[in-house]
């Protein structure tokens, strides 16, 4: 039987994706696994998440992860990247045990992220 | 004895009427959420809700957890799936498994099937007032014994089985227990948190629910091989697509049961001595079941030398049922009434009436009228001749 | 994409609404035939003539005779009693069986169970069109061949095989031959006089009837297992009390699709059209199963880059099914879509619409704009990244 | 299913068993078999079978053949029960197959009759 299979969270980003899109000229997370995409971009400014985006070929619950995620980060100092772990993401958005894996795509699509941004710095 | 007549219903025990809050509720359900609760929309989602609802109705009903219910057909469906799942299940263990002679045919005859594929079956007698005594059970029990599958409520005597001591029997021996609950649930208390039971089967129809619809109670851990294939509804057990109405009918009709089985029984039991009393003086009649502790919405009597299809038709248009109402169709004696030690004939003359909360009165005086009329009316046709 | 908004119900492949006059025919039965059919007194025989009624009007409906009608609690039921019941009945004649890939669950599930119980199975697979050419068929029968199953309708894409020939194969092989016809029978002309057909299982729900009761058609001559035991109804091959009131309404739901649908189907194939016409715009839509002669109460269509479950989200309050509705609480891409050759990705983003009686052009205009517009805001959440 | 068990000569006759008794002093014919007894008895004048009443233990089709036998044949000589079938009794009382043998004990009832006739007749 199908109980209801989203809470409100994954219903409102799901239907308010705020953060999709991308930020030309950012630095840029990818991964793909699962058969789920995920692309993170971001502008950096003094070290900060200055502007956070997503893109995503995915479930709700990755497209509401994704937004979680960017709500989450935007304006915190980039060294915070390091601390993200996905499992407070699964459980504010009650994700079915099943799905775990897809949202750990997220998990390394933001060490991606992390890292490019790294090697812009590092370009710069 | 014509058709034109008034019909008086005590048949009870073979189906019961739709209370009237249950038939709203259906055309409710039918009318705003008839769609498919495996459906992954909102609208199946609704049916979902209702299903799960009713779930926890009958749960309450039984004090049971809500995700021990397994809808099925009917308690027949449901018999056949316990005793077929849970023998095919634990057949790797051991083959032997127990009942009793007067189950209902949705039972024994489940148990010859499994006979004749190799399980071994031991086919215990009850006591002449139909109960089966604990200690008879706990003799027959062997190390390979796996299955034990004893009735709550008999459907031709209303004997009530010891359900709680035979239980604690089957636990000792670690022996699952299924118990065929189709003429208990809803209609006595029936406790599932206290009552040693791994299996129960449920039938709406028997207290006020709609037809083609039950449910197999199944114990947390109790395992059972599925008998029916296609789709992964109900966790692959028994698969098709749920009639949220007909659950969300049987949800209710243990809701309102819960609320009045203790008047109805009050009820019952009052029009039960009032019919016996109206009857008992006619000359070589006998009580089939238990004197007293009985079923009350039940009394099945014989009387000695009439011929019991005659008897039925001289009855009418009292709708009463001869030998189990759901094995009508064969002439047979009963053989619930011969396990009991009733003669064949005696089984052949037996009449069962049924009760419920409808019946009146009234309906039972013109019962006892009728019974004693027509009793006397075949006596006349064979004098002498029926000794 | 709020709960609230006003639902739109295009999943009548999934389960239909109860026609009015069925729902009135059950509650006129509720009310004064609630009887057991087998009980042998006057209530009961009312309710035995009511469900003798309702045969003779599902076999207008199929143009067979009312003795074929075996009543089950859906076409799960029906199939797994056809398909276990005649391949244990003729195993000791070879244990051969042949059916589709393309088959509902409540098919695949069967043969799955047989062949672990030592039977083989050859899984025929369809054209890209979804059809099974007959040649393949005669190709695959072998001596040893006792059973064909191939469902009349399928009930994701609408894709209607060739019963005719296939049966005419079967006979020709002295193969028996069983019809899963939950999408056909009332719905389209099924014509068992002259379609050479052993078995076919039929479910009431599908067209219009109450939820938790079907049928099997079963020719004179053709012997099956039973597959539940106890009682001695409808010939021991079924047993359990009869739901008097649903096999009415089955009757009825019979009685008024064999009037109406020829209607029924112009005016389904005019809505399929406009949906079609409305969509077929979109970038990378494709349609799954037969471009011309299809059931036009399905329509089927895959979309480039669209993962499913977000479009089925998106599409909300449509009610609309993703691959099988009886199966859709698994995320697995359809195995039927993938069988007409459909990518895993392509499967996934496979949406039903199922159009009805009640379905209206202001309904299909709204799931146009809707489909539309979801399949745009996903496409905009991944550009690029979606190749 | 319960289908009509018993048409309505069956109805008719059971309902209103006319000849159900016994004749005193009369001929008496009696069988018993598969649980069904039969006694006929009769009060013969002329060589014909002036009263004939009958007794039966047994089902609703047995009472309407016995009843149905006495309305055939009263009235009618003493050797016309050597006529006597039970064939088309069970057609008119629509007996079902599983129960011919219960109506056969009437046939060996009749003869038992005609025997009781005879000798009746040789006393005098
Ligand atoms: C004791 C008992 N078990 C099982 C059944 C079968 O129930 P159902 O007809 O709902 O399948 C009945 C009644 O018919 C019954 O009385
Ligand atoms: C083709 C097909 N076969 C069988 C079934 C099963 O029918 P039911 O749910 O009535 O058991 C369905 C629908 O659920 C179906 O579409």
């Amino acid at each position: 039987m199908s109980l209801e299979p989203y809470n409100s969270t994954v219903r409102e980003y799901f239907a308010q994706p705020d953060h999709a899109g991308i930020v030309e000229n950012g630095a840029i997370g990818y991964f793909e696994d699962q058969g789920m995409r995920i692309r993170l971009s971001v502008e950096v400014a003094h070290d900060r998440l200055l502007r956070l985006r997503f893109q995503t070929w995915g479930c709700p619950h990755v497209i509401a992860a994704c937004e979680a995620f960017c709500r989450q980060f935007e304006g915190r100092p980039v060294a915070d990247l390091k601390q993200f772990k996905s499992a407070p993401i699964m459980r504010d958005l009650a994700v079915p045990v099943e799905k775990t894996g897809r949202i750990l795509v997220l998990e390394d699509t933001v060490r991606s992220l992390g890292q490019a941004i790294q090697d812009q710095t590092f370009q710069n | 004895m014509s058709a034109d007549k008034q019909l008086i219903y005590l048949d009870y025990a073979a189906t019961t009427p739709l209370d009237a809050r249950v038939a709203e509720r259906m055309r409710e359900v039918q009318d705003t959420a008839y769609f498919n609760p495996s459906s992954n929309h909102l609208a199946g989602r609704l049916s979902a809700q209702i299903v799960a609802h009713a779930a926890t109705q009958l749960a309450a009903l039984i004090k049971a957890d809500a995700a021990s219910i397994l809808w099925t057909s009917g308690a027949t469906e449901s018999n056949n799936l316990a005793i077929l799942g849970a023998a095919g299940q634990r057949q790797h263990r051991g083959k032997h498994l127990l009942t009793m002679r007067t189950e209902h045919k949705a039972v024994v005859d489940v148990f010859r099937t499994l006979e004749k594929r190799g399980f071994e079956v031991t086919w215990l007698d009850p006591d002449a007032d139909g109960r089966l005594p604990p200690e008879r059970l706990q003799a027959a029990i062997r190390d390979d014994t796996q299955l034990v599958s004893i009735m709550h409520i008999n459907n031709e005597t209303g004997v009530v089985q010891d359900i709680a001591g035979i239980g604690a029997i089957c636990r000792e021996h670690k022996v699952l227990f299924h118990v065929d609950g189709a003429q208990s649930v809803g209609k006595v208390s029936v406790d599932l948190s206290t009552l040693p039971v791994d299996l129960m089967s449920i039938t709406a129809h028997k207290f006020y629910g709609p037809k083609g619809i039950g449910a197999l109670y199944v114990a947390n851990g109790v395992a059972l091989e599925a008998q029916m294939f296609g789709g992964g509804q109900q966790r692959r057990l028994r698969p098709g697509t749920l009639p949220v109405d007909l659950i969300a009918g049987l949800g209710e009709a243990a809701t309102i049961a819960a609320a009045r089985y203790a008047g109805d029984l009050r009820h019952l039991s009052q029009l039960r001595q009032r019919l016996w009393d109206g009857i008992a003086e006619v000359a070589g009649i006998k009580l089939n079941g238990q004197e007293q502790g009985g079923y009350p919405g039940i009394l099945n009597v014989s009387v000695d030398d009439i011929e019991g299809e005659s008897l039925l038709l001289a009855l009418e248009p009292l709708c009463v049922a001869t030998g189990s109402a759901c094995n009508s169709q064969s002439k047979e004696p009963s053989y619930v009434l011969r396990a009991l030690g009733r003669s064949d004939k005696d089984a052949q003359s037996a009449i069962r009436f049924s009760m419920g909360r409808a019946t009146s009165n009234d309906e039972i005086d013109v019962a006892i009228e009728s019974y004693i009329t027509a009793v006397a009316a075949l006596r006349e046709l064979a004098p002498g001749i029926t000794a």
